[in-house]
């Protein structure tokens, strides 16, 4: 059987010693053979991860495909894997992402190509890592551990501001991120045990919680971003080669999010529900402020960066409302709603940003500008190419039928519930969202041929078709048909719902 | 009198404790002989005996580990696990420092005998400070390490600033000699004895401690360590020596030297003035603190790697000192495993220059190290994974090290000064940074190729990925100095 | 007969005297390692004197043992001296300042 | 029955996808019969649901097709509501989009992107179909939005020009500010209804009558009244009433079928739908319905105003739909429902009959759209002429035309209501009849009769256009013509919606002037005695007198009301007004807000800042590190001095 095996384990070594294995092979100076074989081990890798959602058990919120070895005794520190419908779709996010990846920087990338895959292969395994992870010390490795290869990723392969944004990039997660080691270390002071699960049945009181929040907030805030620890993540993205925006915008930006989910609602549900406001604030702000923001952006790649950091402001909006809704109502009914929407959001915007930096990346490729004002027309020599960037572009307006959607729609529905202010500055992302985005279509696709580079554009290849178009399938797919990705998001959320309002005081 | 007589009567002590002690003397004198023997071609001689007295000791040391703790010469000298393990990294370090020095000093003419004798007597000293057991013994293992170290810097004859780095080593090394033996002298005064166990058991008395003489001897006695160990206020030699020396000196005292001070610390404040914790707890907080911010604030304006590097040590010994006072075993074994993990870096970090050095170029200028992906993308791998292990980012060695004493440091209820120390673990990730910039991210100035002997590259390879392998499975190396503090603390 | 603490305060002055010595003198590096040797004593003062009042030979012990590595300090100091003079052709602490920052 | 509703939106739907996926595999001609027969099929089937629902009076069917998910216990389902509303809207859009396929042969003939377009127009069939065919709010908004986006598409078809993707980008957006209430409207449902489902949401309203909210501070808020009115905002940008209307006249960059089947006869009419489909909510808030009604009323008069001014022959056409969908909108807020949609049906017909002549004249034209140059078309276009006629007089509403039916039951309707704003209302639509009728036969003389002004290149090879152009014209005016007499009273006040549309006895105007129907003959006889007849009359020859017999008057009246036509000219200012405070507000805040709060305060002071301050920090503290040694061995004695006063003071 499938699930005998140790998937998880499976899914975050096999990557890390491909990419090893790649540098390996690039001895030979063989770059061909290097990028099929990065192809081979992220494909492989996919595969092995299809049957987490195969084997999957629906009705348990318990976590699932477990593994657990003693790893560190000193400090009670396990290699303890498992995940639940949220982490499950995240991998599969993650797994499938390289995969676009590797294909996607195919010719692109020419030098040192298999340090570039390899490290993209690292960080895929790391990735995994953090969404498996169910040990504190374990998830804190991981966590750290993928900066690392970003950091390289944009600083070597990025444009020409790549080393200010690389290390920008690096010490803004790592400020975060030091804070939430703190706050490990404060909780196994307390319950002496590195499990999380063991965390979110402990006892703590308020003033523990506000600071354990408020470290927590810090570090997956950034990770993020919230206004206003967000401004890494525009840098960062502009000056990263297109796989390297991909897998930010797609994975590591849902790596914040996911800590949300994992350390501070469970484990600080009573600081949570005090501070709820301050959270809504920060994803309200980055709803209107920052779709304002991505509004004047002559960037195309700043721009898809602002509009990630608006639309991630769904996410953390959804996670958030319950407490508004329990204060209300006294249930958690309508919670389920917008939390659920706030992981479809995570899934969608994976495609839908990664689709968009892919597009930028299609672009960049041929004539080296990421300037909105370098294009015109492009619709004329790349139709194929435009119908695609229109739809990721419509998906990023959430337009009904693509996955933008329905992340959006369902938290806006729960907002509601919570108060209707909420929803109508959630809301205002419909009128925004769309005029960031078209605008930016408009004068980028649209037009007469602006310049003599437009003109000479070539449509897409095959294989940029297929990613995009892998892509558009499936961005159209859950648009139409969510379920099945909601469907394994049940039993964790009400699971988690109901944990959060029950207090540890 | 006759009573008397017979309590002078003289007995023979139990040498066995100290064989690795007598071995590595007998050695280093052999060697010393020897070498007068030996013309410049089979120099190499030397090279070699000098790593079979460490290999021969580290057999010693490793065949007379009982567990145990034994007693000899009257009680001031002292066999325990602590000790056996931190001679066991002594000698594996120096053994590296050798390795890595040799090309370097064939290239500049230095490859003389009494960089290796020194080097031995040095270990020595740094023996004996790891299992001395009364004051005496202790000042003895000091100043044989001391007097080796300004020697050894000063050994690059010709260098105007490796003669004025070891002058203000040796000033400044002498000032801190001289405050600490007033410490000691005054804790002789109250205690009335020169032995750890009697001064632990005086002080550990109720009542003992309200003497504000010994609030005296504590401080004294702390300003000696924090100079060995280099930290603020007490560690403006560190850079100047560091950067004045040649490279391999710096690498010897930078490495194996923290070791032994830490042995110090541990006999010193810990099995002898426990009794003080609260005390010299607040003092070691302020020097951590300042060592942190000022070590790693300073470090960012840096352009001389060697420089650069000492400047990390200071705030490294900050975060040293996190563990130690906790004044906890749990604590002890942070710190313990916190000082092995640096001199395992800092052996790499300094070996890396030497690697990249060759004769008439020093490669000790931050920008020498500008497109090392491209000329030799192992190395650079190794540099990084050095780098990054030192800003503390899993799964680095490196990390593990900053996450023991921040969990000591937690568990003692003083989060606050965890959060201070994340804090400049921040600040001290950009300078870690740069260089991997440098390395990765600029193109190379330079290509010629590394020119370093097999022996060098092997070591330094290995020494690059333990710190990435002990990241990853550093369960073996905790639990070991767990096992060496359990004796300690209460 | 004289009191402990008088030795001890003895013993103080000349401490405090050295270590005045060694960061008042800005000229003669020489006169650093008399500072030096200077304060060595007054840690041998110390231990004498307690010795003496505890009725313990240790202290004294130290003393001797303190006296032969002061000698081998003061060979190598003095070592370390003439070669810096041969470097930089000056003996002035002022001038030791090429290391810095 | 399910799978022939099915099938009227999976073939137009199949149709689109093989004409835009394959286009080229399968050529122009490929393209427009996939597309054509797709859409065949659907009217076809749609006359079966017809026959099915009205015909033999079946009951309506209510049914989920799949679940779209489940979450938190609401079902999100995708499923159709066939009754008697539904049916009539599908057949009316199945046939207008049929008309215009087939016109599309003719007037596309030439452009490259021909496979495109049918794939666009059947995408939209599909969309729209999908929205009147819904059982609950979620499939409602999805073809809501996603007519929006074909309208998108369509009207930036030609994408080289300026003009076009800017009118795109507008349109989209405007809409967007409705669907944002109209999406609030549906949060709100689902918070308080718990479903999405029409049946269960028109079951429960009743009981949730008297429920109250708090939107501002403490101010108790109808709750119904509230979705009314927030549903009600999604109408106003998709039916373009004021002041959302901004984006329709600009529309008109689109290809002229599009016009015609976009943004004439259906897509703006899927508010007026929308509106009707809710009735059970509205009905039970008398709010709503004045906002309703108000609102129309504004609209019907302004934007027919703003028509005899301009001088495209679109653009009259497009304030025409404006004014038009006023009515419409009065309808709703009266209670007439039925008028509504009946006025709804009649304008698809006449609406795409007029702009389909108007394509007629302007692709014979060479895509000449000015209507002062043109004139005297007459004896070159006779049946493009005899169809404009035809549709001109629908929509004046002369007696016996489709038009009148409908318009004079909402005026008649509206005087006959009684809610707040009826009166207001009800001189609002009385006058527009005047000037719907000035507007339309300005422009109707000055493009066929009269002078010609016509660019003598375009002379040449001016002729009557081709069969697949007039075909359309002629199938489309013979219910422009007969729809009212056929219809009227069925429609009006018979029940023909039975059940799908609910109206409270209280506001039933529609029965109160039902009972004084005897018929289509009597109801004509009636208008022509009424001042909405003898209004138009009025127009009619206004228009005359200006154009025909004193053409150079209307340039004085110009000069003499400048300032009222310079209003006029700039649409009452509301483009200005958006540019500058929405589009340029908003610019002007996203630059502050990120040169400003992103770059100078967060990245500068907060972030480069830091970095910079402990740059400067180290440069300022390395300077302790002075290289002499008396300096270094007092910094020790000063530590230990530090360290021994911890003790004097602690």
């Amino acid at each position: 059987m499938v699930s005998d095996l140790p998937l998880l384990s499976l899914i975050i070594w096999l990557p890390i010693v491909g990419g090893i294995v790649v540098l390996a092979a690039s001895r030979g100076g063989n770059d061909n053979l290097v990028r099929k074989l990065a192809l081979g081990v992220s494909v492989l890798t996919f595969v092995v991860s299809l049957p987490l959602y195969g084997a999957f058990d629906k009705g348990t919120a318990e976590m699932q495909f477990q593994e657990m070895a003693t790893w560190i005794p000193a400090f009670n520190i396990n290699y303890h894997l498992g995940i639940d419908g949220i982490s499950m779709l995240l991998i599969l996010l993650t797994t499938f992402t390289t995969v676009l990846v590797v294909i996607s920087s195919w010719e692109v990338i020419k030098h040192k190509v298999a340090q570039y895959m390899a490290a993209f292969l690292i960080m895929e395994g790391a990735m995994n890592g953090v969404f498996a992870a169910l040990d504190a010390a374990l998830f804190y490795v991981f966590w750290e551990a993928m900066l690392i290869p970003m950091f390289l990723i944009i600083g070597i392969w990025g444009g020409a501001r790549r080393v200010y944004a690389a290390i920008k990039f690096f010490l803004y997660t790592f400020l975060g991120s030091v804070f939430l080691l703190v706050a490990i270390l404060y909780l196994f002071f307390q319950s002496d045990s590195f499990s999380i699960l063991d965390y979110h049945a402990l006892p703590l009181s308020m003033t523990e919680q506000v600071l354990l929040f408020l470290g927590f907030l810090l570090a997956f805030a950034v990770k993020v971003p919230m206004w206003p620890v967000h401004t890494w993540l525009p840098d960062a993205h502009v000056e990263a080669p297109t796989g390297g925006s991909v897998i930010l915008a797609a994975i590591m930006l849902k790596l914040g999010a996911y800590g949300f989910v994992r350390f501070m609602l469970p484990i600080t549900p009573d600081a949570s529900s005090e501070l709820d406001w301050l959270v809504i604030t920060l994803s309200l702000i980055a709803i209107v402020y920052i779709a304002l923001v991505a509004l004047v952006q002559e960037d195309m790649k700043k721009l898809i960066a602002y509009s990630s950091i608006a639309h991630m402001g769904f996410v953390t909006l959804g996670f958030f409302v319950v407490f508004g809704i329990f204060d209300q109502t006294g249930n958690v009914q309508g919670a389920a709603l917008g939390f659920e929407g706030a992981v479809v959001q995570l899934i969608s915007h994976g495609f839908i940003s990664g689709a968009l930096f892919l597009c930028v990346g299609v672009m960049y490729d041929r004539l080296h500008s990421r300037q909105i004002s370098d294009y015109g027309g492009v619709v004329n020599t790349m139709p194929t190419f435009a119908a695609l960037m229109v739809l990721f572009a419509m998906a990023n307006a959430g337009l009904p039928g693509t996955s933008g959607f329905v992340g959006e729609f369902m938290v806006i529905l729960s907002a509601y519930k919570a108060n209707f202010w909420l929803a109508f500055l959630a809301g205002t992302t419909l009128v925004l969202g769309a005029a960031y985005t078209l605008w930016m279509v408009k004068r980028v696709l649209f037009g007469e041929v602006k310049n003599e580079g437009v003109a000479n554009l070539k449509d897409l290849n095959a294989r940029e078709g297929v990613v995009l178009g892998s892509l558009a399938v499936l961005v159209l797919l859950l648009g139409i048909w969510p379920a099945p990705v909601v469907d394994v998001l049940h039993s964790a959320v009400d699971n988690l719902l109901q944990h959060v309002v029950i207090s540890k005081l | 009198m006759e009573e008397q007589l017979a309590s002078v009567s003289f007995q023979v002590p139990d040498m066995t404790p100290a064989l690795p002690e007598i071995f590595v003397l007998t050695m280093a004198c052999v060697i010393l002989v020897v070498d007068l023997f030996l013309t410049d071609r089979n120099r190499v001689i030397t090279y070699l005996m000098s790593l079979a007295t460490l290999l021969g000791a580290a057999i010693l040391t490793f065949s007379l580990h009982t567990g145990e703790t034994v007693l000899s010469f009257d009680g001031s000298f002292i066999s325990d696990s602590m000790a056996d393990v931190l001679k066991f990294f002594i000698y594996l370090v120096c053994a590296a420092v050798f390795i890595y020095a040799r090309q370097y000093l064939i290239d500049r003419q230095l490859f003389k005998g009494e960089f290796y004798v020194l080097g031995l007597f040095g270990v020595l000293g740094m023996m004996v400070m790891v299992s001395a057991h009364s004051l005496l013994t202790i000042y003895l293992g000091l100043e044989l390490l001391a007097l080796c170290l300004y020697a050894m810097v000063a050994l690059q004859r010709d260098s105007g600033i490796a003669s004025e780095a070891a002058m203000k080593y040796f000033v400044l090394g002498a000032l801190a000699s001289g405050l600490l033996l007033y410490g000691m002298s005054i804790l002789y005064g109250i205690t009335g004895s020169l032995d750890i166990g009697d001064i632990g058991a005086y002080l550990a008395a109720p009542g003992s401690s309200d003497n504000l003489a010994l609030m005296f001897a504590v401080a004294f006695v702390i300003v000696g360590l924090a100079f060995k160990l280099g930290a603020v206020p007490f560690h403006m030699w560190i850079p100047d020596v560091y950067h004045g020396a040649s490279t391999p000196v710096t690498l010897y005292i930078g490495s194996a030297p923290k070791l032994a001070a830490f042995a110090l610390v541990m006999r010193l404040l810990v099995e002898g003035m426990e009794g003080l914790h609260v005390h010299w707890q607040d003092m070691l907080i302020v020097l951590a603190v300042l060592s942190m911010a000022a070590g790693n604030v300073i470090a960012i304006a840096q352009g001389n790697l060697k420089r650069m590097l000492a400047y990390s040590t200071i705030a490294h010994v900050g975060y040293l000192l996190l563990g130690i006072l906790t004044g906890v075993t749990t604590g002890y074994a942070a710190s313990m495993f916190y000082v092995i993990v640096y001199a395992i870096m800092t052996l790499g970090g300094f070996g890396m220059i030497i690697l990249l050095s060759r004769a008439g170029f020093e490669a000790e200028n931050l920008e020498d190290f500008k497109g090392l992906n491209e000329r030799s993308p192992w190395f650079a791998a190794m540099m990084a994974i050095l780098m990054f292990s030192m800003a503390g980012v899993p799964p680095f060695l490196g990390f593990w090290a900053k996450f023991a004493v921040l969990e000591a440091v937690v568990r003692a209820d003083m989060v606050w000064l965890a959060v201070v120390a994340v804090l400049f673990a921040i600040i001290g990730a950009y300078y870690y940074l740069r260089i991997i910039k440098l390395m990765y991210f600029d193109k190379a100035e330079e290509t010629t190729p590394l020119t370093s002997g097999t022996d060098m590259k092997l070591v330094m390879s290995v020494n690059g990925l333990a710190v990435l392998a002990l990241g990853i499975y550093p369960s073996a190396l905790l639990a070991l100095c767990a096992g060496a503090m359990a004796t300690f603390g209460g | 007969m004289i009191a402990l603490s008088e030795f001890l305060i003895l013993g103080a002055l000349l401490f405090c005297l050295s270590v005045a010595g060694i960061f008042i003198n800005r000229k003669n590096v020489i006169i650093l390692l008399m500072a030096i040797e200077l304060m060595l004593l007054s840690v041998n003062m110390n231990f004498i004197a307690f010795s003496h009042y505890l009725g313990d030979v240790s202290g004294q012990v130290f003393v001797f043992f303190i006296l032969t590595v002061a000698a081998a300090e003061a060979a190598i100091g003095l070592a370390i001296l003439v070669v810096l003079f041969r470097n930089r052709r000056t003996i002035n602490v002022n001038n030791l300042d090429s290391l810095k920052g | 029955m399910e799978s022939v509703y099915l099938g009227i939106v999976l073939a137009p739907l199949i149709g689109a996808i093989v004409a835009g996926l394959f286009g080229r595999q399968i050529g122009r001609a490929g393209a427009h019969w996939v597309t054509i027969v797709g859409v065949a099929i659907s009217f076809l089937l749609s006359l079966v649901v017809f026959k099915h629902i009205v015909l033999d009076e079946s009951a309506a069917f209510n049914g989920t097709v799949y679940t779209w998910m489940v979450s938190d216990g609401i079902r999100f389902e995708i499923g159709f509501l066939i009754d008697q509303l539904t049916a009539l809207m599908i057949l009316v859009v199945t046939f207008v989009s049929l008309m215009v396929h087939i016109y599309t042969i003719g007037y596309m003939h030439d452009d490259p992107g021909y496979q495109r377009f049918f794939s666009y127009i059947s995408l939209f069939t599909f969309s729209m179909l999908m929205l009147v065919m819904a059982n609950n709010f979620l499939q409602l908004f999805f073809g809501w939005e996603a007519v929006g986006l074909v309208s998108y598409l369509l009207i930036g078809f030609w994408y080289k020009r300026e003009s076009a993707i800017y009118a795109n980008l507008k349109a989209f957006l405007v809409n967007r500010v409705g669907d944002f209430g109209f999406l609030l409207g549906i949060a709100a449902i689902v918070v308080y209804f718990n479903s999405l489902d029409y049946a269960d949401v028109f079951a429960a309203a009743p009981l949730m009558a008297d429920m109250t909210v708090r939107i501002f501070a403490a101010d108790e808020w109808n709750l119904l009244t509230v979705i009314c009115i927030l549903l009600f905002i999604g109408a106003m940008g998709k039916s373009a009433q004021v002041p959302l209307h901004v984006w329709l006249p600009d529309s008109m960059e689109g290809p002229t079928p599009i016009s015609a089947l976009i943004h004439a006869a259906t897509m703006v009419t899927a508010g007026i739908f929308m509106v009707a489909r809710m009735s059970p909510l509205y009905e039970l808030s008398e709010t709503a319905l004045s906002v309703v009604l108000v609102i129309g009323a504004v609209t019907a008069l302004s934007m027919g105003l703003l028509g005899l001014v301009q001088n495209d022959i679109k653009r009259v056409i497009a304030y025409s739909t404006l004014s038009q969908l006023g009515y419409m909108t009065v309808a709703l807020g009266a209670s007439a429902y039925a008028a509504g949609i009946f006025h709804l049906m009649t304008h698809a017909f006449f609406k795409a009959l007029l702009f389909l002549a108007a394509g007629s004249v302007i692709i014979a034209l060479h895509h000449e759209q000015d209507i002062r140059k043109m004139g005297g078309l007459k004896k070159y276009m006779p049946i493009t002429y005899w169809c404009m006629l035809i549709g001109s007089l629908a929509l004046i509403g002369f007696p016996g035309f489709s038009g009148f039916f409908s318009k004079d039951a909402i005026i008649e309707a509206v005087h006959a209501s009684d809610i707040t704003g009826a009166g207001f209302a009800y001189w609002c639509v009385l006058l527009g009849v005047f000037v719907t009728a000035l507007y339309s036969f300005r422009m109707f003389f000055l493009v066929f009769h009269g002078p010609e002004r016509i660019d003598p290149h375009a002379k040449a090879h001016l002729h009557e256009s081709p069969a697949v152009v007039t075909v359309p014209l002629i199938l489309l005016a013979i219910p422009s013509v007969i729809a009212g007499l056929l219809y009227a009273g069925p429609l009006l006040f018979q029940g023909f919606f039975g059940d799908s549309i609910v109206v409270r006895a209280e506001h039933d105007v529609l029965a109160q002037l039902g009972e004084g129907y005897t018929g289509a003959l009597g109801f004509m006889l009636h208008g022509l005695m009424a001042a909405p007849f003898w209004l138009a009359m009025a127009g009619v020859g206004l228009a005359y007198y200006l154009y025909m017999v004193r053409p150079d008057l209307p340039e004085k009246l110009k000069q003499q009301f400048l300032w009222l036509y310079n209003l006029l000219d700039r649409k009452y200012g509301c483009d200005d007004f958006n540019d500058k405070v929405f589009a340029g507000g908003s610019r002007a805040a996203g630059r502050v807000l990120w040169k400003v709060g992103d770059v100078t305060l967060i990245d500068g002071v907060m972030v480069n800042g830091t970095a910079y301050g402990v740059g400067w920090l180290s440069g300022v503290v390395r300077v302790i590190q002075s290289g002499f040694l008396y300096h270094y061995a007092f910094a020790m004695i000063i530590g230990l001095l530090v360290l021994l006063s911890w003790f004097v003071f602690a």
